[in-house]
């Protein structure tokens, strides 16, 4: 494995991770709406039909749930089907096929089969779309055994981990973000460049307190523990889970047991949301014992989203929502 | 041709051009950075959308998609309200929370606009269902483009439709594309139309949608037809959008032959020729008329640009009825 | 009202409940597959068709979407339709209905409009059908800002909540128990008799333990509560919650104030389950300084709900291992 | 009628014998409270399931639904796991997790029963695009009710294929309920196979379900179609299913008289007629092979009650898969 990189946007990596995976395995094949000559409705398929051609870029027709069944049918059968859902709200009409086929399938059959596919979910607001376009679903299927889940928060963690989630052998749910397709980064460029799923990640190490984050709001949890270590000398360790299900207890037991405080941020609806989950887990957990504040949560409100620019982004915590947490939460006690 | 009032004539002409310039105008707008998210828009379609809203009566409901505009207009809605809400302002339809996609008015019978391909269908057979259980002898156009009519619910609603007779007209207005694919290459029939033999139901193709009368004409049968309790009724008109998908779509999958040409079929610029050889107006009154739309229009925004923005605490406002 | 109660089964208490109010408001209504002459796949709707007639208890085709719709679409216009969902694994055919329309409609329409429509669903284990008939859903609809979630866990709560849910004027998700249709309680006669929701109920006060719970979990934890305080004496309260959303946050937060220690059971799994909500509410809360010992959880296992009926048993929360983690919290620290 | 040769015919007879005497041997179970949960009988339908799976080839591939057993045992599955499995016991084909609702043979092109209906169908599809995609020459055949067609995943799963041409025979066993409901309530036209028009598909009625040849010759013929590459087919069976929907149905909705009019209709009763009518086996021969089927049963029960429960580790397994 060499160790080049190159920069490029989130929509890139993702292009060239499906692109690689195709490439490596004839199995691999991607089907959605507008995944060909428009190139996927955020740009996340341009050139690949042009280089698989219609068999293996697989325009459907506005069908969602022949689509989830389609593919979960060819996976069955050994086939490594990619779905591009595009929008996640729009994985309502999949539900089905996801929860009752898909995840139980091999376990109702008593270990027998499996269902290698992978639903590329454009999750999260921020692109003026409203209530209907604007959801991170991904606590459903966290709720769902058989499942894995999978949202990276970086071009690089997108490319290795959505690579991992084609080669792996069960259906995963994989979370991009519409409002982060054009941020750029420094990606991997070896074909071998593969994450595994199930790994969090300490994506700056710090003292006084751990945030747990993933996906969307990796970016800004950065940036905030970057500022209030500069401005207020607070030590801030960021874990980015980067998989959900799987998910890496130990990373955030060990970190929380380190800090002793922590604050949670997720860009998904508060209720109910996974860092609900990860603070029950921290609070059931011999870490409990180390906590010397309250577990604080940081995740959308609980509004359907708003179209206007500014509420909009008023309902997903920001840079400065979150180092007033993070202050907050080094003054406690 | 059935007769047409003058005054109705002419009220359907200033509809269309409502449409036309309006969306005009939006699209000047989102060029400019002026509007959030997604807009789709009507501009080529109105003689489908305002053709078939002017057959039905004041308390009629319809259901629309996220190509929302012609029927709102065509359903009279108050242009100011509507470009502020596309504006995102707080004196917007929706209080700049819903935005073009989520455009609806109530009040007035449309139950709105919707982001999810098939969204509208299931309510407006409830609508429908409220109808019949009510026996308001009201009806309900529920509105869809071609693209949507491979979703289940397609088949589910005008199923559940059929069997209890339920008074709604299955509008689907057929442009050919669904974003980039042609409707051509997902079904493996010729029209959509012709489904309505799957549930027993009459089915007809609109075959020139960008002829008002011709557009009108059939609805008027057909919302007869249903009105009487005759059951449900599958429609499909062909048209064309002009513009894009939405907002954001380069378009590589049309050529521009085939946009021209249909550009050719401008259904306006056909009222207009029609009217004025039929000496039902003058150019010059038409055009008067354009341009008092053009200044409704402009009002409209001068409105949008003046309505304050939504203030913080009304985000958290509306979820839950009392 | 009157104070009068009669013995009846939740299933009767169900069937009060919704023809009750279809005497006094002609814009109820209920609707579902083989509500009519079978009477309901759970026997819900015995009688209902002589007394109500074909109108206004509708049978319908197996149509989950058609019937969410219809019923969301009614509710737009002026009647108040109850959904037979039956299975609550069935819902994920009504998913778009509920999540993108019924839940955000009123609020994309800037306050117009109301869904006031009931989703009875009959939901969790213990009837040995597997997976795809076994889920208990509730997290996923209290992810979803702008619905209500109610699961009561007695008869007479059933009958009183789910009149509440008829006459509120928002979608709600009404869960039942598919293995409980047949529990017995004294339920009150008079047809005013209607509970607020947003209420939880202390089942039974106590001091040295909190433990909340909801629907088809409270009869198991009142017996586990129940035979601690006779064996060890411990002393328990137990917290009803029976309205997920909106949730008494001030009932659960009182209690673990005054007892210092929670044990958080339901039937749902326990990953992203409706528990770790809970929990994560008392760690961000003023209740976290009072906590004497960590959060405990008790739910159904990560796995698929499997067929063979220990299995199935082995899967839920049952009393010893309610009373275990009781006692186990009581020993901490 | 096409000649069947006489030990193909003679096998079709023995699986027919083996629904008819698993089922009323699970029914027995059952109200022995022997067996949990729910179980849907194929009794009555046996000719509708063995002559169409009596059609398809080593290789092909069948979807199911919750009224699997009928053609699990057409599929030729191992009836000591069958029975296991409907127990709940740790030798059974799913290790017990899976049961009556679940009964899936993996290996032998039988992708499983399913507890959703409708939710076999877009498996179907899939398997139907591997086939197509690696070039097999295997085809898919995808059973499930009269019910089920009303589901939105049926209109998106037979338009998938049709556009697509894939190999898949959409098999609709119409036994005129879906539990209480009778299809005729359901749908605004006579029978669901029409809705084939829809896909610009052949669509056929077999009439005759109970006529074991009836079925074996319409599905020869479709599944040559078929393979030859022409697209998908559906095709519509009439018959009855005797006893109540499920294991806990009282059946107040359907007469005696009706039943009983189907029951003498009996698929099995027929065959046997015919055959000693032809002089292609003695009535002797015939009983004999059905007294070797309940043995066959008998033994099936005798395995499952001796088989293990699974223990409580197992229930933690398989959930993923390497
Ligand atoms: C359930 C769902 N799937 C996909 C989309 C994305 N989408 C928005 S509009 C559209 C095309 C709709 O085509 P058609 O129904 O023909 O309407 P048109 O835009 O042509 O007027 C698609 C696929 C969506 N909004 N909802
Ligand atoms: C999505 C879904 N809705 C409802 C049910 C409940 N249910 C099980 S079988 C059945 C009837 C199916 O009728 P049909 O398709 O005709 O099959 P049959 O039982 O008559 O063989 C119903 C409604 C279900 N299992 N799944
Ligand atoms: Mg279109
Ligand atoms: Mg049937």
């Amino acid at each position: 494995m060499n160790n080049e990189t190159k920069l490029m946007t989130v929509r890139d990596a993702i292009i060239t991770a499906m692109s690689e995976e195709m490439r490596l395995d004839e199995n691999v094949f991607l089907i959605g709406e507008d995944v060909g000559i428009f190139g996927g409705d955020f740009g996340t398929s341009v050139g690949m039909l042009e280089e698989f051609g219609k068999e293996r870029v697989r325009d459907t027709p506005i069908s969602e749930n022949a689509i989830s069944g389609a593919a979960i049918g060819a996976a069955m059968t050994g086939m490594r089907p990619i779905v591009d859902v595009t929008f996640m709200d729009f994985i309502v009409y999949m539900m089905d096929n996801i929860v009752n086929q898909a995840a139980k399938t091999r376990y109702m059959f008593g270990g027998k089969g499996q269902v290698p596919v992978v639903f590329r979910c454009a999750a999260g607001s921020g692109v003026g779309s409203a209530a209907q376009h604007s959801q991170s679903l991904e606590s459903w299927f966290c709720h769902i055994p058989g499942l894995k889940v999978v949202a990276p928060g970086t071009p690089a963690d997108v490319k290795g981990l959505l690579k991992a989630a084609v080669r792996d052998n069960n259906p995963v749910i994989f979370l991009e973000y519409k409002a982060q397709y054009n941020v750029k980064g420094e990606v991997p460029t070896d074909p071998n460049f593969v994450l595994p799923l199930g790994k969090a990640e300490i994506k700056k190490e710090g003292k006084d307190v751990t945030v747990v984050t993933y996906g969307r709001m990796l970016e800004r949890v950065l940036q905030a523990a970057q500022e209030v270590e500069e401005s207020d000398g607070v030590s801030v360790e960021v874990v980015d889970l980067r998989t959900l299900i799987p998910l890496d207890k130990e990373a955030i037991l060990d970190s929380v047991k380190k800090t002793g405080r922590v604050l949670l941020v997720n860009d998904a609806h508060k209720t109910n949301g996974f860092i609900g989950e990860i603070s029950a887990i921290i609070s059931e957990s011999d870490a409990f014992d180390y906590l010397d504040a309250p577990i604080l949560r940081l995740a959308a409100e609980d509004v359907p989203i708003p179209y206007n620019h500014a509420l909009e982004n008023a309902m997903i915590p920001n840079v400065d929502r979150i180092k007033k947490n993070i202050l907050n939460l080094v003054n406690k006690r | 041709m059935a007769e047409i009032a003058k005054d109705k004539l002419l009220h359907m002409y200033k509809l269309m051009l409502d449409i036309r310039n309006f969306d005009n105008k939006v699209n000047q707008m989102v060029k400019k950075g002026k509007v959030p998210g997604m807009t789709h828009f009507s501009v080529g379609e109105e003689a489908a959308n305002v053709g078939a809203i002017a057959a039905i009566s004041h308390g009629d409901l319809i259901t629309s998609n996220h190509r929302g505009h012609g029927q709102s207009i065509a359903m009279e809605i108050d242009l100011n309200g509507m470009m502020a809400e596309i504006m995102g302002k707080a004196n917007g339809t929706c209080k700049g929370k819903g935005g073009s996609m989520h455009i609806a008015d109530l009040d007035n019978g449309n139950l709105g606009a919707n982001g999810i391909v098939g969204g509208g269908m299931g309510m407006a057979i409830g609508a429908a269902l409220t109808q019949k259980m009510k026996n308001t002898g009201k009806i309900v156009v529920c509105c869809f483009g071609d693209g949507a009519c491979n979703e289940g619910t397609f088949h589910e609603c005008v199923n559940l439709a059929s069997i209890w007779k339920l008074p709604v007209i299955f509008y689907s207005i057929n442009n050919k594309y669904g974003i980039s694919t042609p409707i051509s290459s997902v079904i493996n029939i010729e029209y959509n139309y012709l489904r309505a033999a799957s549930y027993g139901i009459p089915g007809y193709l609109i075959e020139d949608g960008n002829d008002l009368l011709a557009v009108y004409e059939k609805f008027q049968e057909t919302v007869k037809y249903v009105r009487e309790g005759n059951g449900p009724v599958l429609l499909e008109t062909l048209t064309y959008r002009w513009f894009g998908h939405s907002s954001s779509d380069p378009g590589k999958y049309r050529t521009k032959e085939e946009v021209d040409e249909w550009k050719k079929k401008d259904p306006i610029v056909r009222i207009k020729a029609y009217m004025i050889e039929k000496g039902i107006a003058t150019e010059a009154e038409l055009d008067e008329l354009d341009a008092t739309s053009k200044a409704t229009v402009e009002e409209s925004v001068k409105f949008a640009q003046s309505s304050p923005e939504p203030t913080f605490e009304s985000a958290f406002e509306d979820i839950f009825a009392d």
